[in-house]
């Protein structure tokens, strides 16, 4: 079979999504019940799509390259679209725009898996852009309300300026090895303080995409305006696929200059797991509130990445797909909630337990999860990304993010608490869940309590990522 | 060192480019803002131009760089204004300092 | 010694910040966005001193031509006629300059420390290889990019009918 | 005997309770499923004994081997010795008495037991678990249902109670897995309890470690100053909760205390020793006179439990083969006592709905048979012969006393005084309550203890008499156990 | 040759009892378990007179002195190598006389107890509390192990504690069984220490093994234990003390002893057994038991129990003319007659003729328990037929209280010590060894010789003459069959078991001991004795106002007698005051409010921290940026400048 259709299959399908819902736009239309589910039949296909002709290479010279490893994490995304627009099928129905929705959702997944594969500074900033913009105009998708704008604006500009200075940082980069593929560069890096300025510019868009403190700031103002269908999109998608793609960019190209980074890693994970978790302790929006909890959980992924090496590869994925389960499930959690009652208060969760046992024991989990109580999959995830990180012997970090890992217990035992200790004379009345949103819900239950224990699940993984 | 070369074109687009950050930081208004961000862009592409011309003249890296950064700036450019209007519309104000409501 | 290729450099140079300067400070938005015009103008004159007329064209048209009127039609859109823009918070506007002062500092520094290693051949592309080059898929070549950017623009064109062509609830 | 029918057995349990329909099934269910880990944890017994008797004397029998993360070298390994069949029987006798105390739950009874079971399922792979990994995975399963017991069935400031303790266990399994991580990379990327226990570690990082292992599991056991979460989780908690939190929670920690830091980083043992004896001393002395002053017959328990413990905890610091041979005993002989003291507590708070002692009186009259219990009891905590609290504070005595130099002797007479003090408030609550005329005359009315009650409390007061007449089956049990611990510490 | 089972019957079966009542009893037996107790009770008590037999007439006696037999020792509890545990039975002289007098007083008070406490609501529990109390005593006696004397130690306490507390809905009777269980748990972690010491230093804890080791000096364990000292005192003296004190504990010696008339809130009967015959010797048993140690290796020990044992004598038998709840002053006589038995051992050395004051204190210790026994039971024949203690109430009861009158004044003769009566032969060869070893000493026992006739004799006259006895309602005659048998039998005891000649049999090593009778030297014991009983016949033998009168004139003395010295007030200023509120208290403050505060703390300063910076997050998009560019520059710098 023709190279280039293996190699770029994810790409090429997602795209072919896009053109067919393009079509359909432009022609007559579709009822938006029996386009959704078209649309997620057609998500599944990606999904399953992505387990066939994995195979290892480059496209357009060095510009595109890829292989096991980054199939998988790509199959990591589209499972995770797949879940949204299962969870979120409430709010897409009633929107006005499903297949524009949809095709700016897989444009940014498109965006996302070029940049995951990206070999080139070019592509992976054009891959960023387009797995940004995209993200920014969904970000607004709620019209009528005034706090979907403003996230919206803040998420535009913002990401702009970031943008801007990573371009600087890329262009003195390019000045200083003359090159803008990933491999040259590496060969190139001599780390004079020109090059570490330019790395400093460069890593300020990761840190921004990952919400990293100090450049973490848009993050929560946008998860709160944004329908939660994009929030989740951003906290889950587009935080794995940068995470992703910073590990290839830290091990491949500033391998040179890795004590550089290292440190920086070291001092911004415990800066991040201590503001992140600071900040979520005070949230009342369930939405924010997961936003802050999600920059704490970034704080986990960078010292997992702090280890130089294909451990720290597979723990940051492995937790990434256990990520994915359990953020989608406490989003998909809320969603449903707000869907049918507009609460999107923690107070207002009290008393849940008992009209709806199944979200709450669904919520429950994935708090656990994300707090990393066995025997949940967050468990292992957190534990493994420690081991990564711990391989350097730097007992004090893991300590401070042990220590951390006590304080977002604390803020998510709050939401178990309201759920199921405190009284409520008016709590969410019992909720009808629909089918596809249940099932969702359940994959993600299981998907948090399975992934753990199936340890094959890691040991694939670090098999794939092994063999770098 | 009158003759213009390399680091002259440096420090202009350098210059711009924290003037257009300064703008960003500064303006109140988000049309302002977005017009910062351009200059931003374009003191990058002045630097990719610089580079690819006085340093790697026998690649066309730099130049093509360029190019797609004016693609894009046009993108986000639009995306950002039609934001932009949105919320002009939803509360009759484009100014950065009332559009507040998330915090905390 | 000075020549005009010189003095054109230096006149360039001084359109291109003097009038970014003033669209970044000036309190009359129109005038903002005029003189941005101008210092893109001025960089669109420095690409043309560098010899790299196809990149200055673009500047030009895509610029000039294409975000700047876009600009402008938002400011019709959104501003109320000739009112001057508020002021900012003082203590904002301190600690930004002071912040974009060092890093302004901080980056010249380093640029001039740094021995960028000059080459002799300084031959500006033509527009033919430009072209070649553009749609090539093999090493070197920029086809990938070009349909990303395509994706982009697209994706970009949805979103911006979605938002700014909002349909009212009972239509549809 | 396949070790995997512990954890099978209460898993069962447990997914039998999920799928069951009503509340009598449920209790039925469980009943039943604890019922047949007693049976499996004396069948354990049986078959050590016989293995030993057919002079087997690997250290660890039973053992089983299966990967789980085969590139991390995590693995299921497990194995018991001595020590680990004790405490299996010991959770066994609590886990059935826990069920048979709350019978008459109303609310949310299938969650109320699933979480117990659950308890019950992690102390069970805690203690036989050989891998620090898989210990440290069924320590921290045990926090959550700690913490929803007592906030969805406590009473009292239960939030507050249940948010303490939640996040100082947390704490402390926060300080185990430092240490535990660095063992696993100084010991060369391995997780195993016996390929550590095989390995030299050097002084240094053993210095390092061990305090961040004791005191992590040592918060899990009451060490002093970190026992706070223990009068307020024992006092909110319901009557199940308490018993399982005091009887067997509390014992993971001593036994990580004993069989992860103490046997894995002897140097740092030896290093830190008198500072552990002094909290522990501390412990014992303070947490009796502190017991002195409560009203609560809860927290007369729970600061009695903090005394109690602090015997185990010195047993350890004195590091002699009987001294903790005693901590052991304390252990085991502790938990059975402290449940049947909470049960017992229990069973007067649902009659009288105070657990205020000086609301009491005179009980004696009304529920003769709970007094009694509670009367056996309390005589055990004080140390009475033939009952089990004494054959354990004896042996640790005797084990303390073995370090001659002043510095252990005046530690050992301090913690020897306890037993006076302890005396003084046991006599106190039991005078208070049990004595004297009955003051409320609502309480004339009561009942005594309902069948399930007795069968609870005859259970648990059969082992600590089992244990306080023929305490030599329990020492044969413990002795060769703490023998391996000390060839470690000794160097051999 | 001693047989196992027979005598491992002797304690168990009160087991038995106690097991079968304390199940049953109660639901099922109901008033037949008196009788069941009281059958069980005299087959083993049938089976420890006979054991005595066997062994002072037919085996025991080896060339010429009586052995130690062990003819059953199991391992209980294995603590290292030669360290056990052990549960044995032990044979010699002194716990063969213990076994008889343990049994067959038990014996007495269980059928008394048939009478007295008829119709009770717990009879059955009653006596299942006598069966533990008689098996723990017995089991004492019997030991072979100083760890297993410590077990059986405890649970005699407990059984005391229980059987005090008996009337447990009288506040006072629990008070008093807390006391008399606290104070004497606070002598016994003096005993424990003083295992701990004694174990280690000898190596075991086999009485027979730990005597041989310790006594001989030239043996390592004694070298070195002698070299370790602490305070100036070597380790073994300590743990000779501490040993002594855990008896002390027991025995209700000085300062001990407050626990011993409170005590008497318990039944009448209760306290014939526990807290006069039996149980308060152990202290004195215990002594005897390892008099070797005391004697031989830490004397000075020994000199300090002597005082101790004079002291408590004479205090007690002070306030013992004080006071008027009659239990209280047999409560103190008995207290007073202990110290006899504990200075006699003072005052012995070991073996041979210096042995005298072993013999003696054996000797008293058995007619004191007959002749107690039967003044506590007589007091309870007095109590449940004018049913109060306060002898102000009582008064011409002779003609009411025929037998009880009788008997009641033999055994006041006897422990006046008036020849022939029991107490007579006993008390001379204490004071004879007083005399031969310690003046001082034998002073003090010849004023509380006087003394105890004259307090006896003063309870006897109160009771039973002084004023005529008023009737008022119907009062049932003295108690039954039931309560009068053992008043007899006691009484016999009381006024025979003088002539036993005790040192043929009982002596420190084993060898017979003839004890010669000087005639000259009894004289001023007996006339002292006659004096106190003189003195009582003028004061009260009809009603009159002289004690007033006397006591007035005594003054401050009277007053302090009358008030105990107010020891016990001592004692409840120690307690209350320093236990409880300057320790108690703090730490129960200290660690709701420090150690809870810390913990506390933190969470707080956490929540403080983060509603600090709340401000960060100030929604304004320009602010953010200004965040990221100084990040950004903070960052270069850094990396540029510092960490390079």
């Amino acid at each position: 079979m023709n190279e280039f259709l293996t190699l770029m299959k994810s790409e090429l399908v997602v795209t072919a999504i896009i053109f067919l819902l393009l079509f359909i736009k432009i022609g007559k239309g579709m009822k938006n019940d029996s386009l959704l589910s078209l649309v997620q039949v057609l998500l599944l296909v990606n999904f399953i799509a992505g387990f066939f002709f994995n195979s290892t290479g480059n496209l357009f010279g060095d510009m595109f390259y890829t292989n096991p490893l980054i199939t998988f994490q790509k199959n990591i995304l589209s499972l995770g679209v797949y879940l949204i627009s299962l969870l979120c099928a409430d709010w897409l129905k009633k929107t006005q725009h499903l297949a524009e929705f949809f095709m700016l959702m897989l444009s940014a997944l498109l965006g996302m898996f070029l940049m995951i594969s990206s070999n080139n500074l070019l592509i992976f900033y054009l891959a960023l852009e387009l797995a940004t913009i995209p993200v920014a105009a969904m970000a607004n998708f709620d019209l009528d309300k005034k706090r979907s704008s403003e996230g919206a604006m803040k998420m535009i500009l913002s990401s702009a300026f970031s943008s801007g200075i990573l371009l600087f940082g890329i262009s003195l980069l390019y000045g200083t090895t003359g090159t803008i593929s990933f491999a040259e560069i590496a060969a190139q890096l001599d780390g004079s303080s020109v090059q570490i300025l330019a790395f400093v510019f460069l890593f300020t868009a990761f840190a921004f995409k990952l919400s990293i403190v100090p450049f973490h700031l848009w993050t929560a103002d946008v998860y709160e305006g944004s329908p939660i269908a994009v929030t989740s999109f951003l906290s889950v998608i587009s935080k794995g696929s940068v995470a992703f793609i910073f590990i290839t960019v830290l091990y491949k190209v500033f391998q040179p200059i890795q004590d550089v980074w290292y440190t920086m890693l070291v001092i911004l994970a415990v800066a991040t797991m201590v503001i992140g978790n600071l900040f979520a302790l005070r949230q009342q929006n369930i939405k924010r509130f997961l936003a802050f909890s999600s920059i704490a959980q970034v704080g986990f992924i960078l010292v997992g990445i702090s280890s130089n090496d294909y451990m720290g590869i597979t723990a940051v994925v492995y937790f990434v797909l256990i990520y994915v389960f359990s953020n989608l499930a406490a989003f998909g959690v809320a969603s449903v909630i707000s869907e049918h009652s507009g609460k999107e208060n923690i107070d207002e969760y009290k008393g849940l337990y008992k009209t709806n046992p199944f979200l709450s024991w669904i919520l429950a989990l994935a708090l656990f999860s994300l707090a990393g109580i066995p025997p949940t999959a967050g468990f292992f995830g957190k534990l493994f990304l420690l081991t990564a990180g711990g391989a350097k012997a730097a007992y004090w970090f893991i300590a401070v993010a042990a220590l951390n890992m006590i304080i977002s217990l604390y803020y998510y035992l709050r939401v178990v608490r309201a759920m199921f200790m405190d009284k409520n004379e008016n709590p969410v009345e019992k909720i009808k869940i629909s089918p596809s949103v249940k099932l969702a819900l359940l994959i993600c239950g299981a998907g948090i309590v399975l992934i753990g224990l199936l340890s094959w699940v890691y040991d694939h993984i670090h098999s794939l990522s092994f063999k770098l | 060192m009158i003759e213009p070369g390399l680091y002259h074109i440096l420090f202009i687009s350098a210059a711009l480019f924290f003037i257009g950050i300064y703008g960003f930081l500064t303006r109140r208004n988000l049309i302002t803002m977005l017009m910062s961000i351009e200059l931003i862009l374009n003191s990058v592409n002045l630097n990719f131009i610089a580079f690819n011309k006085y340093v790697w003249p026998d690649k066309m890296d730099g130049l093509f760089f360029t190019l797609f950064i004016i693609a894009i700036a046009a993108a986000e450019a639009a995306v950002a204004i039609a934001i932009i209007i949105n919320l002009y519309r939803s509360h009759q104000s484009i100014d950065v300092e009332n559009a507040e409501d998330l915090k905390y | 010694m000075i020549t005009g290729s010189t003095i054109l450099f230096y006149l360039l140079a001084a359109l291109t910040l003097g009038c970014g300067i003033l669209s970044v400070a000036t309190r009359h938005i129109f005038r903002a966005a005029i003189y941005l015009l101008f210092s893109l103008i001025g960089i669109a004159g420095l690409y043309f001193w560098l010899q790299y007329e196809f990149i200055a064209a673009v500047q030009i048209v895509v610029y000039v031509g294409g975000i700047v009127v876009l600009i402008i039609f938002s400011i019709f859109l959104t501003q109320q006629a000739g009112e001057k823009l508020p002021k900012q918070k003082s203590d904002r506007k301190i600690f930004a300059a002071l912040a974009v002062f060092c890093g302004f500092a901080l980056t010249m520094l380093q640029v001039y420390q740094h021995e960028f290693n000059g080459a002799e051949t300084t031959k500006a592309p033509t527009v033919a290889d430009i072209g070649k080059k553009m749609l090539s898929v093999d090493n070197g070549g920029y086809a990938l990019p070009f349909e990303i950017i395509s994706m982009l623009l697209l994706a970009a064109m949805v979103g911006c009918i979605v938002i700014a062509l909002r349909s009212k609830p009972e239509t549809k | 005997m396949n070790l995997l029918l512990l954890i099978g057995a209460p898993l069962l349990t447990a997914v039998a309770v999920l799928l069951s329909r009503n509340k009598a099934q449920v209790k039925w269910i469980s009943l039943v499923g604890s019922v047949a880990q007693l049976a499996l944890a004396f069948a354990l017994l049986y078959a050590f004994r016989q293995e030993r008797a057919q002079n087997n004397m690997s250290q660890m029998l039973f053992e089983l081997n299966y990967k789980l993360f085969d590139s991390l070298n995590i693995n299921f390994h497990f194995g018991v010795d001595g020590i680990s069949v004790a405490m299996i029987l010991l959770t066994s006798f609590v886990v059935i008495a826990g069920v048979l105390v709350s019978w008459n739950i109303e609310k949310m009874t299938k969650e109320f037991y699933f979480l117990l079971i659950l308890l019950a399922l992690g102390a069970y792979g805690f203690f036989i678990s050989l891998d620090l990994f898989i210990l440290f995975f069924f320590l921290e399963i045990s926090v959550i249902p700690k913490y929803l017991l007592i906030g969805i069935w406590g009473s009292g400031k239960k939030e507050y109670s249940a948010n303490k303790l939640a996040l100082m266990l947390m704490g402390g399994s926060a300080l185990i897995l430092v240490g535990m991580l660095g063992l696993y990379f100084t010991a060369g990327h391995s997780f195993d309890i016996m390929t550590l226990s095989k390995t030299s570690i050097p002084a240094n990082i053993q210095n390092l470690l061990f305090p961040l292992l004791f005191v992590g599991f040592g918060v899990f056991t009451a060490l002093f100053p970190l026992h706070t979460w223990v009068p307020d989780g024992h006092s909110s908690a319901p009557t199940a909760g308490s018993m399982f939190l005091a009887g067997i929670s509390m014992k993971l920690g001593g036994y990580g205390c004993l069989r992860i830091a103490t046997y894995l980083l002897p140097e740092g043992a030896k290093e830190y020793a008198n500072i552990i004896i002094v909290l522990s001393a501390i412990a014992i002395l303070y947490g009796a006179f502190a017991t002195m002053m409560q009203k609560d017959l809860k927290y007369i328990n729970a600061y009695s439990s903090v005394s109690h413990v602090g015997f185990s905890l010195l047993g350890i610091g004195m590091l002699t083969q009987t001294a903790i041979t005693g901590a052991l005993m304390q252990m085991v002989s502790h938990g059975l006592m402290t449940a049947l003291f909470f049960a017992v507590i229990g069973m007067i708070y649902d009659r009288t709905h105070t657990r205020m002692t000086n609301e009491m009186g005179g009980l004696m009259k009304v529920m003769p048979f709970i007094t009694t219990v509670f009367f056996i009891v309390g005589l055990c905590s004080l140390g009475l012969p033939g009952l089990s609290g004494f054959v354990a504070e004896m042996t640790v005595f005797m084990g303390s006393w073995e370090n001659s130099d002043a510095f252990h002797r005046v530690a050992t007479i301090a913690a020897a005084m306890s037993i006076v003090v302890t005396a003084v408030y046991i006599l106190r609550a039991i005078g208070q309550t049990a004595m004297g005329p009955i003051t409320n005359t609502s309480h004339l009315q009561l009942k005594d203890a309902a069948w399930n009650e007795k069968l609870a409390a005859i259970i648990l007061v059969a082992g600590i008499i089992a244990i306080g007449i023929a305490p030599g089956w329990l020492n044969d049990l413990l002795r060769p156990a703490a023998e391996e611990i000390m060839n470690r510490i000794a160097g051999k | 040759m001693p047989n196992a089972t027979t005598i491992a019957l002797i304690p168990l079966l009160p087991l038995a009892g106690f097991l079968l009542l304390g199940l049953f009893g109660r639901k099922y037996l109901k008033s037949s378990s008196g009788l069941i107790g009281t059958a069980l009770l005299l087959t083993s008590t049938i089976l420890a007179l006979y054991t005595a037999y066997e062994y002072f007439f037919v085996y025991g006696k080896v060339n010429g002195a009586y052995q130690q037999f062990i003819p059953l020792q199991l391992t209980w509890l294995e603590f290292s190598k030669g360290v056990s545990i052990d549960m044995g039975l032990l044979l010699d002289p002194i716990s063969v006389m213990m076994l008889v007098v343990v049994s067959f007083i038990s014996l007495m008070v269980h059928i008394y107890s048939l009478g007295y406490m008829k119709g009770e609501e717990r009879f059955a529990t009653y006596y299942s509390f006598l069966g533990l109390f008689t098996f723990s005593m017995l089991g004492l006696v019997l030991a072979s192990n100083i760890f297993q004397i410590y077990i059986f130690w405890e649970l005699v306490g407990v059984s005391s504690f229980l059987l005090i507390g008996y009337y447990y809905d009288k506040p006072s009777a629990v008070a008093a069984s807390k006391k008399a269980f606290i104070v004497t748990r606070f002598a016994d972690l003096g005993f424990l220490i003083g295992i701990l010491i004694l174990s280690f230093s000898s190596g075991t804890l086999d009485f027979t093994t730990l005597i041989q080791r310790l006594t001989s000096p030239e043996s390592n364990e004694v070298k070195t234990a002698v070299v370790s000292t602490f305070l100036g005192a070597s380790a073994l003296t300590w743990g000779a003390a501490l040993v002594f004190i855990g008896g002390a504990g027991k025995s209700a010696m000085f300062p001990l002893h407050i626990w011993l008339p409170d005590a008497m809130e318990g039944p009448t009967p209760v306290s014939a057994l526990i807290h006069a015959a039996t149980m308060v010797v152990a202290g004195v048993y215990l002594v005897a038991r390892l008099f070797p140690v005391f004697a031989l290796t830490t004397p000075a020990v020994l000199e300090i129990i002597g005082w101790v044992g004079a002291i408590s004598a004479i205090i007690a038998a002070v306030i013992a003319c004080t006071q008027t709840d009659i239990k209280r002053i047999l409560a103190y006589s008995t207290m007073s007659q202990i110290g006899y038995m504990m200075f006699a051992l003072g005052v012995s050395k070991y073996g041979g003729e210096a042995g005298l004051g072993y013999t003696a204190s054996m000797f008293h210790l058995f007619t004191h328990a007959m002749f107690k026994a039967l003044l506590f039971l007589g007091a309870g024949a007095v109590i449940h037929y004018i049913h109060s203690n306060d002898m102000r109430d009582m008064g011409g009861l002779r003609k009411y209280l025929p037998i009880t009158h009788i008997t009641f004044l033999i055994a006041c003769l006897a422990i006046a010590g008036v020849p022939p009566f029991a107490g007579f032969f006993s008390k001379e060869e204490i004071l004879l060894a007083a005399y031969q070893n310690n003046m001082a000493i034998y002073w003090i026992a010849l004023i509380t010789s006087g003394l105890t006739a004259f307090y006896m004799f003063r309870l006897y006259f109160t009771i039973f003459w002084n004023k005529p006895h008023e009737v008022h309602g119907e009062k049932h005659g003295e108690g039954g069959f039931a309560m009068m048998l053992p008043l007899v039998l006691l009484a016999v005891g009381a006024a025979a078991a003088g002539f036993i000649p005790f040192g043929e049999f009982v002596s420190s090593d084993g060898k017979a001991l003839v004890s010669h009778f000087h005639l000259e030297f009894s004289i001023a014991p007996v006339g002292l004795g006659l004096a106190g009983i003189f003195a009582a016949l003028w004061l009260y033998k009809k009603q009159n106002d002289k004690p007033q009168k006397l006591a007035a004139a005594l003054g401050g003395l009277y007053k302090a007698a009358y008030h105990k010295f107010y020891i016990d007030e001592i004692y409840l200023f120690i307690t209350k005051k320093v236990l409880f509120n300057l320790i108690g208290r703090p730490a129960a403050w200290f660690d709701r409010n420090i150690v809870d505060g810390m913990v506390n703390l933190t969470g707080n300063t956490t929540q403080a921290v983060s509603e600090g910076i709340k401000k960060i997050q100030s929604g304004k998009v320009q602010q953010y940026a200004i965040y990221f560019l100084a990040g950004v520059i903070v960052l270069a710098t850094l990396f540029i400048y510092v960490l390079r």
